[in-house]
């Protein structure tokens, strides 16, 4: 209680306020009929100037097939931020800690990449789920307050990065894969690992979207994220809900972890930093809903290349990304709410 | 100046103690009155630390130290409340959230403006030449006073946050802090009041950067890490955010044990100085953070002491 | 016969504050209407009734089932049906969405449930994929009904079902919730501001007044003076 | 001050506001403010508490404008206007749920409502006993009226929360006074003291309105009430006058029950 203001502890357990959507963390729309109409333009957008121009085709083709894995992290973070309102830092070593098991099962087994991909994403789904019963449900049992649970999370990764170390080893491990062949796509030349991670990103995103629009759990995810309190009083049990999400999410991030480490290496500090751009694509694509989230998270991926592409330096492009995001969620983002209640 | 007692690396340890108490104290401000949670710590004091180190190396001044570090010092505290209040200003109205990722993202943007401007900054491979602004012909000696004079802006950083808890402006925080649109209706401005705090905590951190490129003489693109970040906000949660001596406690529980007492007074096998203690001093200190926020989060000196304190100071009431 | 619903010494509220002051009633095979002004803790009363609000201290049994204090989804489970006054859909799901979350819980075919709510609400039968959110006030109580009643309840909480209505919704409203209590056998909770409207379905009458509960009594021996007391008007 | 003409009044013209659709609060023309104090009545959702928060602007307006007029004054467009800058034109408002500052003595809070800006500086190191000295009389009074013994201690009970915030707003010295629940969960005696110190107030020049469950603090406080049904001002009359009206007693009653 002791960081809990009057206030908020009113607003929780006032169901009145909790209820209404508008209330709510996380952003209001799930749905994506305007959002197809866009998308069907901007790929025709995308296959018209790649065709043309040398410089696009490269831009396009290495931005998607390079931060593929930028997308499903994205995808992953966004779900679990959508349902819990929870800012998790420590998604970071989910992803981390994908990349670690399947380079682990790799480099002692000798297995393939494609063995080891489902077998570490699900692993690192498990280890997010047990992080959220060990650590974060326990918190919120405690009535631990909304900025202390983000900076339980930001110690829980801090912890996980040089606790990993020591299960893992200080240095940077490999992927013991053959090397793969050259594709071209728009006479761009891709390895063809590269353009297997886009298109596992691709399916394994359809899929879970497929699986929260389709499915019973899925409606019953998307139940407790519009409505918590209808929800639980209609019968949805919160807790086995809460924790499929924080597998789902935590397989997204795993599988991510092993696209990102099989691009370059594995070592512990792998997922968080990638985390400032996945939380800027979450915070700036989630305006636009779930399907924002891909959609920017792609055109992240490509900005991130053409930029880097034209003046040569990968870190300018970092950097104008991060100042563009800052200025969306300045302008369009989330405000605080509680001005309304006096 | 006999010093032959000292060792040089514990005066480097004290040095890092003192330093991380200050922004320890700082965060206080931020976090435990005003409840901002800054997740760029590093980033201020980064900006301080080259601020100085570019202002001293770059810039052909006409008078010699100890002028040179006074003009450098304050456009490195001028730099970072510059950098506070834009920060201030971009989350605002942003919440918890919002302001992880602003803070978070501030102190990215310092580490990639460090690394790419290599004409000013040396980039990835530092830059050196900063010196101490006197000449005592012994580096220990040297050091040794730049821990004391360090150690002195620490102790006016502690009288400072010390009387804010006593002015009408730490009340303010408070209240900003805990009830941010009751805060308003009251005829508060809360905008104002977090910019004003995130200027002046912000232009501290920065001169503690400064002071810190002073010790270490260059600059290394390695020391904007986020384990600055990680000492103070550890040490001030196991201290206790929401008291002044919170940070004091806390740094000396966290820093000074890691690195002071275990580095010098621990029979540790040789090698794990290199490698396995500062994994493990940050694995400690992460495991502390999410310990001390679950089953004590009020640190281990507990609440404000609101009530005590109002009767010291208004006990004839 | 044990009672659908017993409240004993209930006290409820937020936070620390009671709202509602020590109410027992016991509820039949009737329908029950919890009548008061505003401010009244009718909405409080019927929350925690739910199990989305703690009580602060008294207990509250379902069919002899002690359900004080328990989740609200095992509430759900054991029948209790419950239709809040606001937010009463989930906004971003579509309208049969909203009643599939309902027909989530009991074993009857999902389609013949959903048949029995559209014989009840026919109107909904053509507005299935609209989004709950974009639907009138009418409609969207419509859902938020059928989706209770999707669950099967042998207990339905209503809370000011005609709050905000027009008067053409307001008569057909009244008129539903007596039917569903006849057809399907169902104990049936009403608050209600709109005393007469409720006085003339309602087979038992407790006014609730600042959180204070009067004895619950026959709706025909309810009179406009004691309202007015009950209502400080 | 005397004459109803020289009161502080606040103008509502065409203010409307919805939520996701619903009209909350729709009104042509109202003026709050020609009698010393106020009530502002309806049943449920009849947007009493979103009309004092659209005046206060701490939620934004749909489209309409609020005005503020005081005697001898200049006109102020509150609906132009920060939230944080209406306390320093006299507007003032209590709050509906119990809301505190958390660590905040009574006292503190007292000194909090009263201090000046200027003394809120970071570097205004050595104001506290100033700000004390210049308010000390006034904090005393109300905080003694109220019964609070120890003003050093942080308020616990919902209670007390709920008078300090009446002591913060009464401390503010406001032209203008928006009580939402004033009275709510509070004891009888503490009850009568709320009223009685609103007409001590009202009888100096400030314009009261008062929102209030307890129909009878209404029926015994108010100068004139204002009754609201569905976002719209339907009537505007002695309390006695609205308590016997037809309209006022079928909204909430029913239809026939008059």
């Amino acid at each position: 209680m002791s960081f809990v203001t009057s206030q908020t502890s009113e607003a929780s357990t006032n169901p009145e306020t909790v209820v209404p959507p508008g209330e709510r963390k996380g952003w209001s729309k799930f749905g994506l009929s305007p959002g197809w109409a866009i998308s069907v333009v901007v790929g025709v957008v995308v296959v018209v100037l790649a065709t043309l121009f040398d410089f696009w085709a490269t831009t396009f083709v290495v931005g998607a097939t390079e931060n593929a894995p930028l997308v499903l992290a994205a995808f992953g973070f966004a779900l679990l931020y959508r349902l819990t309102g929870l800012l998790n830092v420590a998604y970071a070593e989910t992803i981390t800690l994908g990349a670690y098991f399947a380079v682990w099962m790799n480099n002692s087994w000798g297995l393939g990449f494609y063995v080891v991909l489902l077998p570490a994403g699900l692993l690192a789904g498990v280890l997010s789920v047990v992080t959220y019963l060990v650590i974060f449900r326990f918190a919120k049992g405690r009535r631990v307050g909304n900025l202390e649970m983000i900076v339980i999370s930001f110690g829980l990764s801090i912890f996980l990065q040089h606790a990993l170390q020591f299960v893992f080893g200080y240095r940077r491990r490999a992927f013991d894969i053959p090397p793969p062949n050259t594709i071209e796509v728009f006479g761009v030349g891709v390895s063809s690992f590269r353009l297997l991670a886009l298109a596992s990103v691709a399916a394994l995103t359809t899929i879970v979207y497929q699986f929260i629009q389709r499915t019973s759990f899925g409606l019953q995810i998307r139940a407790l994220a519009s409505n918590e309190g209808l929800a639980q009083a209609s019968g949805v049990r919160p807790l086995r809900v809460t924790i499929l999400i924080w597998f789902v999410a935590g397989l997204c991030g795993g599988l991510a972890g092993v696209f990102y480490g099989a691009g370059a290496s594995v070592e512990s500090f792998l997922g968080i930093d990638e985390l400032l751009l996945i939380l800027l694509v979450v915070l700036v694509g989630g305006i636009w809903g779930l399907l924002g989230v891909v959609v920017v998270g792609m055109a992240t991926g490509v900005a991130l290349t053409g930029i880097t592409l034209e003046y040569g330096n990968s870190l300018y492009a970092e950097l104008v990304l991060v100042v563009a995001f800052l200025g969306v969620l300045k302008f369009r983002g989330r405000r605080l709410t509680d001005g309304s209640k006096v | 100046m006999n010093l032959d007692w000292l060792d040089a690396f514990l005066i480097f340890g004290a040095f890092k103690v003192v330093e991380i108490m200050g922004l320890g104290l700082l965060v206080h401000l931020q976090l435990g009155l005003t409840r901002v949670a800054n997740f760029g710590v590093v980033g201020f004091w980064g900006v301080g630390l080259y601020a100085f180190g570019v202002a001293h190396l770059k810039i052909d001044w006409p008078f010699g130290d100890p002028y040179q570090f006074l003009v450098c010092a304050a456009i490195a505290t001028i730099v970072a409340a510059a950098a506070g209040l834009v920060v201030g200003w971009l989350i605002s109205d942003l919440d918890d959230d919002g302001t992880l990722v602003g803070t978070l993202g501030f102190a990215t943007i310092v580490v990639i403006l460090a690394t790419t401007q290599q004409g000013l900054t040396g980039g990835a491979l530092g830059l050196g030449g900063l010196g101490f602004p006197y000449d005592f012909s012994r580096v220990k000696t040297h050091e040794f006073t730049w821990l004391l004079i360090t150690a002195a802006v620490v102790a006016l950083i502690f009288a400072y946050a010390w009387r804010v808890h006593r002015t009408p402006h730490g009340r303010l925080l408070i209240a900003v802090g805990a009830n941010e649109a009751l805060a308003r209706s009251l005829g508060k401005s809360a905008t104002a009041a977090r910019l004003r705090m995130m200027m002046v905590t912000s232009g501290a951190m920065g001169l503690l950067g400064a002071m810190h490129g002073v010790m270490v003489r260059s600059l290394e693109i390695n020391s904007l890490d986020v384990s600055v970040t990680l000492a103070a906000l550890a040490a001030l949660i196991l201290g206790g955010t929401a008291r002044v001596f919170g940070a004091v406690v806390g740094v000396l529980l966290t820093v000074a044990l890691f690195d002071i007492v275990i580095q010098f007074y621990l029979p540790i096998p040789d090698g794990w100085n290199t490698q396995a203690l500062p994994v493990a001093r940050e694995a400690v200190f992460g495991a502390a953070i999410v310990l001390m926020l679950i089953f004590r989060p009020q640190g281990l000196l507990g609440q404000m002491r609101r009530p005590a304190l109002m009767r010291r100071l208004h006990g004839d009431w | 016969m044990t009672p659908a619903v017993s409240v004993n010494g209930l006290s409820s509220g937020y936070g620390s504050v009671a709202v509602l002051h020590e109410v027992d009633f016991t509820v039949g095979h009737e329908i029950f209407a919890v009548l008061g002004a505003n401010g009244a803790g009718k909405t409080t009363l019927l929350t925690t009734l739910a199990g989305l609000l703690p009580a602060l201290s008294g207990s509250i049994a379902y069919h002899g089932t002690d359900v004080t204090n328990l989740a609200a989804s095992e509430s759900a489970r054991l029948g209790v049906g419950y239709v809040p006054q606001e937010a009463a859909v989930f906004p971003d799901l579509s309208v049969l969405e909203n009643l599939t979350v309902g027909g989530m819980i009991g074993t009857r075919p999902h389609e013949e449930r959903l048949d029995e709510v559209f014989e009840t609400f026919p109107d909904l039968r053509g507005k299935l994929h609209l989004r709950a959110g974009n639907l009138s006030g009418g409609e969207s109580r419509m859902v938020a009904c059928g989706r209770a009643l999707m669950q099967d309840p042998t207990v339905l909480l209503l809370d000011e079902p005609t709050a905000g209505l027009s008067p053409l919704y307001l008569e057909l409203f009244f008129e539903k919730v007596a039917e569903i209590h006849r057809t399907r056998g169902v104990s049936i909770v009403l608050t209600e501001q709109n005393a007469t409207q409720a006085l003339g379905i309602a087979d038992r009458v407790m006014v609730l007044s600042l959180g204070v509960g009067s004895e619950p009594m026959a709706a025909d021996a309810v009179t406009t003076e004691l309202l007015r007391e009950g209502y400080q008007i | 001050m005397t004459g109803e003409d020289l009161r502080p009044q606040i103008l509502v013209r065409d203010v409307s506001k919805s939520f996701s659709g619903r009209v909350v609060v729709d009104v042509d023309e109202l003026v709050l403010g020609d009698v010393p104090v106020e009530g502002l009545l309806g049943p449920n959702g009849a947007g009493k508490t979103t009309l004092m928060r659209l005046i206060m602007h701490s939620i934004p307006l749909d489209g309409g404008t609020v005005t503020l007029s005081r005697p001898g004054q200049r006109d102020v467009l509150l609906s132009a206007t920060r939230t944080s800058q209406m306390a320093g034109l006299g507007v003032v408002k209590s709050t509906q749920v119990i809301t505190d500052f958390e660590h905040l003595t009574i006292l503190d809070s007292a000194l909090l409502a009263v201090t000046e800006a200027r003394y809120e500086r970071p570097f205004a190191a050595a104001a506290d006993r100033t700000v004390r000295k210049r308010h000390e009389e006034e904090i005393r009074h109300w905080l003694d009226y109220f019964g609070f013994d120890d003003p050093l201690a942080v308020a616990l009970s919902g209670g007390d929360k709920k008078l300090l915030d009446i002591v913060r707003c009464l401390l503010l010295e406001p032209a203008v006074l928006l009580l939402d629940e004033p009275t709510a969960g509070l004891s009888e005696d503490h009850t009568e003291r709320v009223k009685a110190a609103v007409r001590q107030l009202a009888s100096r020049g400030t314009s009261v309105v008062i929102v209030e469950h307890d129909l009878d603090v209404i029926w015994d406080l108010c100068d004139e009430v204002i009754f609201m049904a569905e976002g719209k001002v339907l009537l505007k009359d002695k309390p006695a006058t609205i308590r016997a009206n037809p309209t006022v007693v079928e909204s909430y009653l029913g239809a026939g029950s008059a």
